[in-house]
C-alpha cells in the first residue's frame, strides 16, 4: 500500500532514539511483525530515496477528538544516524509522510508450545517488539535476549516486560544487564524445542546464525541492506544466498524475499 | 472542454500517452502493480536482458548522492529465455506495450538476443543498451564509440523486425554523433540518456562506497544534461526521441517533450513513488487542460529557441 | 595532539592548506573580503581572463536546478590589462597565492594572454580554461579535443614561465586522454572538473530559460561525476590534480584528495556561503584532528580501491 | 556581514504575502532603505542558492524575556511564489535562517525639501516602506503611488500612513483605490521640485522611467534580477546600462552596482 500518513506521535525515548507513530488505514491491521515500511521524510529531493524500518508495532485507537472512529496506527523505532533520521525526528503531530507498508516477507511465526527466542541489538529490538506482541497473543512463551553496547541502546525492555516476555540483556559495557555480549547469554540458554527470531548488527547475525545451526534450532534472521525501491524492483539489496558462488550466482532481495529469511537461506561468513 | 489527446505513436508503436517506465527501474512489471494502473501508461520497458542470466555485482550496488543516485546493479538479469518463460506470460495480459531493453557483452550477444526476441508476441519493440563495456574488444563501451554502436545496430537491425530504439549513453563528447550512427545503421528511435558515471567515497573507511567502484548516476541532478542531449539530437536528427533523466513530474516530463521528444521515461522517480509514472502522466494531461492545449503531440519539439 | 599540517605544495605553489576558490566564482577576491579572512584559504583563483574586456552573455545568465545551477556568464571580464591595473594592486596585498585563469577564442589569444601574465609579481600561476570555442574553427571546444588541447597547452608553455595548470573539460567521452594530452604539452597541475553542459526549459513560456540556450552545471549535483574523473586521471597521469565539483563542505574536500587531488576549488558553494572556503578548510583541519592525522597529505591519492 | 538569525516571527499580512522578523547584529541598524538581504530558507541543497528579499524596515525592540537587552531586528514582506518563499512561509518562532545583509546600494534620499514620491508596485512596496520611515524621520513631505492587480497585491498601506504618507492606489480590478495604472495616477500628479523612488514589476518602472525623464525629474529605480552571489562575483545578475550595446557592451551589476540605479544609468526598452 502506498498513502499518506499523519504523524500522530514522535517521541525520544532515549537519547537519539524515537519512536513514532503514524495513522494508517485499516488494511494495515494484517501486516505480519517482520514486514517494514519506505517512509519518505519529505517531499523534498534531498534526501531523494525512502528510508526503510521495522514495524515496531501496530495497532489502533480511539483518537480524543471528534470526527474520527479508530484510528489504525503504525509505529517504527529509529536511531537518528543521518540526514534522514536527522529531519524524521523533527517531525510533529500532524505533519504528513509518504509510506509504502507493509512491505517484505515478515516472520513466520512457527507452530505452538515451542519456546519462541527473540534476539535484538540496538535498533534490532524494533519488529520484535510487534512479534513479542503478536506471539503473546497467541499464548506463546516468549523470551527476549536484548544486547546494546550501553544501556541507551537497550530500548523499550519495559514493553517488553510489560507483554509478558521474560527479557535478558547485556551491553558491551555493563552498564545494563551482563557485561558481554547477548550471544553469549543466548548461547547458556539456548537447546531444542525452541525457535530464533534475530535482528541487529550483521556480526550479531551471524554468530546467532551459526549457533542455531550447530545446535539444530530454527532460526530466522531480520537483514538489513541499502535499498532504492522496496519493492523488488531495482536490484540494488541484494545478499549472497547460501548456494553463490562467483560462477553460480544466488542473489536474494533482502526487500522482496526477506527481510525476514530462514538463516539457512543465506551466506554467512 | 474535453479531455487533450495524449496518444503519441512512437515508431509505430501506438501508445495511450507518452509516458514510458524505464529500463532497470521498474523490474519486469509486476512489481509495480500494486501501486499503480499499468494500463494506465503509455509503455513499460523491462530490466536489460541478456543472453544468460546474469549475476551482477557485488554489493553495496546503490547509493544516494546529491539529487540523486549511483547505481552499479551490473545489469543483473532472469536472461532471455526465463523472460520470456516467466515473466512475459504475465506481461502479455497487460494492455500495455511492453519493449524488451536487451544488452550482449560482445557484439554477437546482442545480435542473438535480438533475434530470441524477434517474433515474439507480448514484445512491441526493443531498446538496445549500448553503454556496455565489450568484453572482447578490452572492454571499451560501444556507445561511446560510432564505429562500434555504427555495428551493434546493424546487427541488430538484421535480426529483428521488431521497431528499434536505441539508447544512448551521455558519457560521450558528441551526442549529435553517436545519434547519427545509430540512426544511419537503422535505428527506428533513439532514448536518451542513460547514467552518467560517477562515484561516491566513503571518506572515514578510505573506500568506494560501490563494490564496483564507479557507477551509474541518475535522479533529478542529471536533468539539465539529458534535456540539452535530447534537444542537440533532436536538432540534428529525424528519428522520434525518448527523453530520459530525472522526471520527476509532469512539467519535467514536458519540458522535455519541447525539446524535442516524442515520449519520456520514468527512472529513479519510480522509487521515490512507485505511483510516479501513472501521476505525471495525469499531471501531463491537467496541464494540458489547463492550458487548453488539445494534443499532447503538438509540444513535440515546440521549444523556440 | 598539535595542529595537524595542513599544507601542501602544488606544481612548486606552497600553499597554507588545500582549498582553493574557484574561477568565476569568486570575483576578483575583493568581493568576499567581508566574509571571510583572504589570508585563511590556499590559494584564490581569478575569473577567467581574455585579451580584450568581454561583455560576455545576455541574461538570463543563471537558473538554479535540482541540487546544483546553470551558468551562461559568457566569460564576461574586464580583460587582462584592466586586471592588471585595477585588481591585481588589491590582491598583491594578500598574502595568499593567486592563480590567473585564463582563455582565448583562437590559439593565438591564449599565448597572448599567457605572456602578458608571464614576470607579473602577484601572480603565483596560471590556470588555462580550455572550455572554450575555438572560433577560427568551427567553434569546437579547445579542451574536448586532445589534439586542440595540445596545441593550446604547447603554446602556453612557451609563453611562461609560471606554473601551469590546465583546467578540464568533463564533457568528453575519455577525461584520461585529454588528461595525458595536456600532460605530454607541459601541463605542470591538471584541474577537474569544469561545467557539465546542460539546459533548463521554461515550460509556460515554452523557451530555455538562459538566454544562451544551455549553461554549464555546477554544484552538489555534478560531484560524482567530479570524484569520479579524478580518480580515472589519478590512476593514470602523474601531475598533481585539483579536484572541483560540488564541493560544499570539508568531508566532499577530502573525499577528492583520497581520489588523488593534491587541491581542491570550491565553486557554487561560494554562492550559498561566502565563507565556504576558509569553512571548509577549518572543518578540513576538524576531521584531521578527530581522526588523528598528522599531515593532509597523507590522504593524497590514499583510496582502497 | 554574514549571520544566524533567529525568526521572530511571520505573518501572512495578505493573501500570499508574509512579514517576516528576524534578529540582526546592532550594525544593521545603519544599513540604507534599498539594500537588501540573501536568505537561505534552509540548509539543504533544495533550493540551491539563496533568495534575495528589499528591506522592509530595520528597527529595535526590548523582548518580553529576560536576558536580551535591546534586540535590532530587520523585516522582509514577500509573496510567495514558488519553492523558496514557500519554504519560508512555514517558518515560525525560534527557526534559524543564515543571512547576508545589507547588501548592494540603496537609495540616495537626495536635498532636504523636495517632495519624495514613491512609486510601488506589489512586492515592491517592501523596500519603500523602510524608506518612508527614514524620510519621514528626516521630516521630509512623502506620497506614496501604491498599485496591483488587486486589493490584495496593496500592501501594509495602513502603515504607510501611520507614518504620515499621503497614499494614492490604484488597482487594475479596481478593488482598491482607482481602477487602472499606478503610472496614470502619477501622472496627473508629478511635477518639479519632486524624486521618485520606484520600485516594482519592469514594465511599471520602465513607464515610470520615461515619465521621469520626460519630465525632468530625477527618479531612482530598484531592480529585480536572478542572483547566486549577491555581492558581485557570479556575474549573473547584470543588466544593460544605458550606452550598451552589442559592440561597447556596458552591464551592471544589480546586487553590487545597484539593486538602485538612476534612471538614466540603465537602457529601457
Ligand atoms: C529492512 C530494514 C529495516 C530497518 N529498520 C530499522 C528500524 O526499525 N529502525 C532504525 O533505526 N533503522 C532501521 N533500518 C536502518 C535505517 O533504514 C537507516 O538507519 C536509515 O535509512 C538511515 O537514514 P539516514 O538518512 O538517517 O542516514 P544516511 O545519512 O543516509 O546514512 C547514515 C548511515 O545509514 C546507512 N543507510 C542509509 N540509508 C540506508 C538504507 N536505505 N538502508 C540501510 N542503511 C542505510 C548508511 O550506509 C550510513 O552508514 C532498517 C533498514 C532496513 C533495510
Ligand atoms: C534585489 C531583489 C529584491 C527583492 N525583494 C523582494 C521582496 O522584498 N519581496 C519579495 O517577495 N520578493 C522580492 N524579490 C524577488 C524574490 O527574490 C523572488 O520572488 C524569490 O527569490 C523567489 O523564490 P522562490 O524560491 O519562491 O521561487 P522559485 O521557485 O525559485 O521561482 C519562482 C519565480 O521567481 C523567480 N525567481 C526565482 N529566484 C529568483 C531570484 N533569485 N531573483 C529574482 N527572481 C527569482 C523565478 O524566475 C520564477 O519566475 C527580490 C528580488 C531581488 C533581486
Ligand atoms: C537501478 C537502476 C538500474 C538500471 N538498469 C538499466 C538497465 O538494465 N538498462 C538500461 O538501459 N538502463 C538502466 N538504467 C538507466 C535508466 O533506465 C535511466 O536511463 C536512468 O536511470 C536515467 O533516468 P532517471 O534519471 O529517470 O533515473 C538503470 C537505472 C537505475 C537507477
Ligand atoms: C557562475 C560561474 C562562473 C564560472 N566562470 C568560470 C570561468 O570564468 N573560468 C573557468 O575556468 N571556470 C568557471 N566556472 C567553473 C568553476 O570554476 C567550477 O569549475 C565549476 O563551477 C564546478 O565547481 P562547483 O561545482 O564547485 O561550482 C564558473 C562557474 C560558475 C558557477
Ligand atoms: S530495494 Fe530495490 S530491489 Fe530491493
Ligand atoms: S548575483 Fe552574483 S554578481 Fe550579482
Amino acid at each position: 500500500m502506498q498513502f499518506k500518513s499523519m504523524v500522530i506521535s514522535n517521541v525520544e525515548v532515549s537519547p537519539n532514539y524515537f519512536r513514532m507513530r503514524m495513522s494508517a488505514p485499516e488494511e494495515l491491521a494484517s501486516a505480519v511483525p517482520g514486514q517494514f515500511v519506505m517512509l519518505k521524510v519529505n517531499d523534498a529531493i534531498d534526501p531523494l530515496l525512502r528510508r526503510p524500518f521495522g514495524l515496531f508495532d501496530v495497532g489502533s485507537f480511539v483518537p480524543e477528538y471528534a470526527g474520527c472512529g479508530t484510528q489504525v496506527y503504525c509505529e517504527i523505532l529509529y536511531k537518528v544516524v543521518g540526514k534522514g533520521t536527522k529531519i524524521l525526528s523533527a517531525l510533529h503531530h500532524g505533519d504528513l509522510v509518504d509510506l509504502l507498508v507493509p512491505l517484505g516477507k515478515g516472520f513466520q511465526m512457527g507452530p505452538a508450545g515451542e519456546e519462541k527466542v527473540l534476539v535484538g541489538g540496538g535498533v534490532g529490538l524494533a519488529p520484535l517488539y510487534y512479534l513479542a506482541k503478536e506471539l503473546k497473543q497467541r499464548g506463546e512463551k516468549v523470551r527476549l535476549f536484548a544486547g546494546g553496547r550501553n544501556r541507551d541502546d537497550v530500548l523499550c525492555i519495559t514493553e517488553f516486560e510489560r507483554l509478558g516476555v521474560e527479557t535478558y540483556v547485556a551491553t558491551d559495557d555493563g552498564t545494563l544487564g551482563e557485561r558481554g555480549f547477548v550471544t553469549q547469554v543466548l548461547e547458556r540458554h539456548l537447546g531444542t524445542g525452541m525457535r530464533i527470531f534475530a535482528c541487529g548488527p550483521t556480526p550479531m547475525l551471524n554468530a546467532v546464525a551459526k549457533m542455531s545451526q550447530k545446535l539444530g534450532v530454527p532460526c530466522q534472521v531480520s537483514m538489513e541492506a541499502y535499498m532504492a525501491c522496496g519493492v523488488g524492483a531495482c536490484l540494488g539489496c541484494v545478499m549472497k544466498g547460501a548456494n553463490h558462488s562467483d560462477e553460480t550466482p544466488d542473489y536474494r532481495c533482502v526487500c522482496k524475499d526477506g527481510p525476514v529469511f530462514d538463516s539457512f537461506e543465506l551466506q554467512w561468513s | 472542454m474535453q479531455r487533450p489527446d495524449m496518444s503519441v505513436v512512437l515508431a509505430g508503436i501506438p501508445m495511450r500517452n507518452p509516458v514510458m517506465t524505464a529500463s532497470g527501474t521498474f523490474g519486469y512489471g509486476a512489481e509495480f502493480a500494486d501501486y499503480l494502473d499499468l494500463e494506465s501508461i503509455g509503455a513499460m520497458v523491462t530490466k536489460g536482458l541478456s543472453l544468460k542470466p546474469k549475476a551482477g555485482n557485488p554489493t553495496p550496488r546503490i547509493v544516494e548522492t546529491q539529487g540523486g543516485m549511483l547505481n552499479a546493479i551490473g545489469l543483473q538479469n532472469v536472461g532471455i529465455d526465463a523472460f520470456i518463460e516467466q515473466k512475459l506470460p504475465y506481461l502479455k495480459n497487460v494492455n500495455t506495450p511492453v519493449i524488451a531493453n536487451l544488452y550482449g557483452n560482445t557484439l554477437e550477444e546482442y545480435g542473438e538476443v535480438a533475434s530470441r526476441l524477434d517474433g515474439l508476441a507480448g514484445v512491441a519493440g526493443i531498446e538496445v543498451n549500448i553503454s556496455c563495456p565489450n568484453v572482447k574488444q578490452g572492454g571499451i563501451v560501444f556507445g561511446t564509440d560510432p564505429g562500434a554502436a555504427k555495428e551493434v545496430v546493424s546487427l541488430v537491425k538484421r535480426n529483428t523486425s521488431k521497431p528499434l530504439i536505441v539508447k544512448l549513453s551521455p558519457n560521450v563528447t558528441d551526442v549529435v554523433l553517436m545519434a547519427k550512427a545509430c540512426a544511419d545503421a537503422g535505428a527506428d528511435a533513439l532514448s536518451l540518456i542513460n547514467t552518467l558515471t560517477g562515484m561516491a567515497i566513503d571518506l572515514d573507511r578510505r573506500r568506494p562506497v560501490l563494490a564496483n567502484v564507479t557507477g551509474g548516476l541518475s535522479g533529478p541532478a542529471i536533468k539539465p544534461v539529458a534535456l540539452r542531449m535530447v534537444w542537440q539530437v533532436a536538432k540534428a536528427v529525424k528519428l522520434p526521441l525518448i527523453g530520459i533523466g530525472g522526471i520527476m513530474n509532469g512539467r519535467d516530463a514536458l519540458e522535455f517533450m519541447l525539446a524535442g521528444a516524442t515520449a519520456i521515461q520514468v527512472g529513479t522517480a519510480s522509487f521515490l513513488d512507485p505511483s510516479a509514472a501513472q501521476r505525471i502522466a495525469q499531471e501531463m494531461e491537467q496541464y494540458l487542460v489547463e492550458q487548453g492545449i488539445e494534443s499532447v503531440r503538438s509540444l513535440i519539439g515546440a521549444l523556440e529557441a
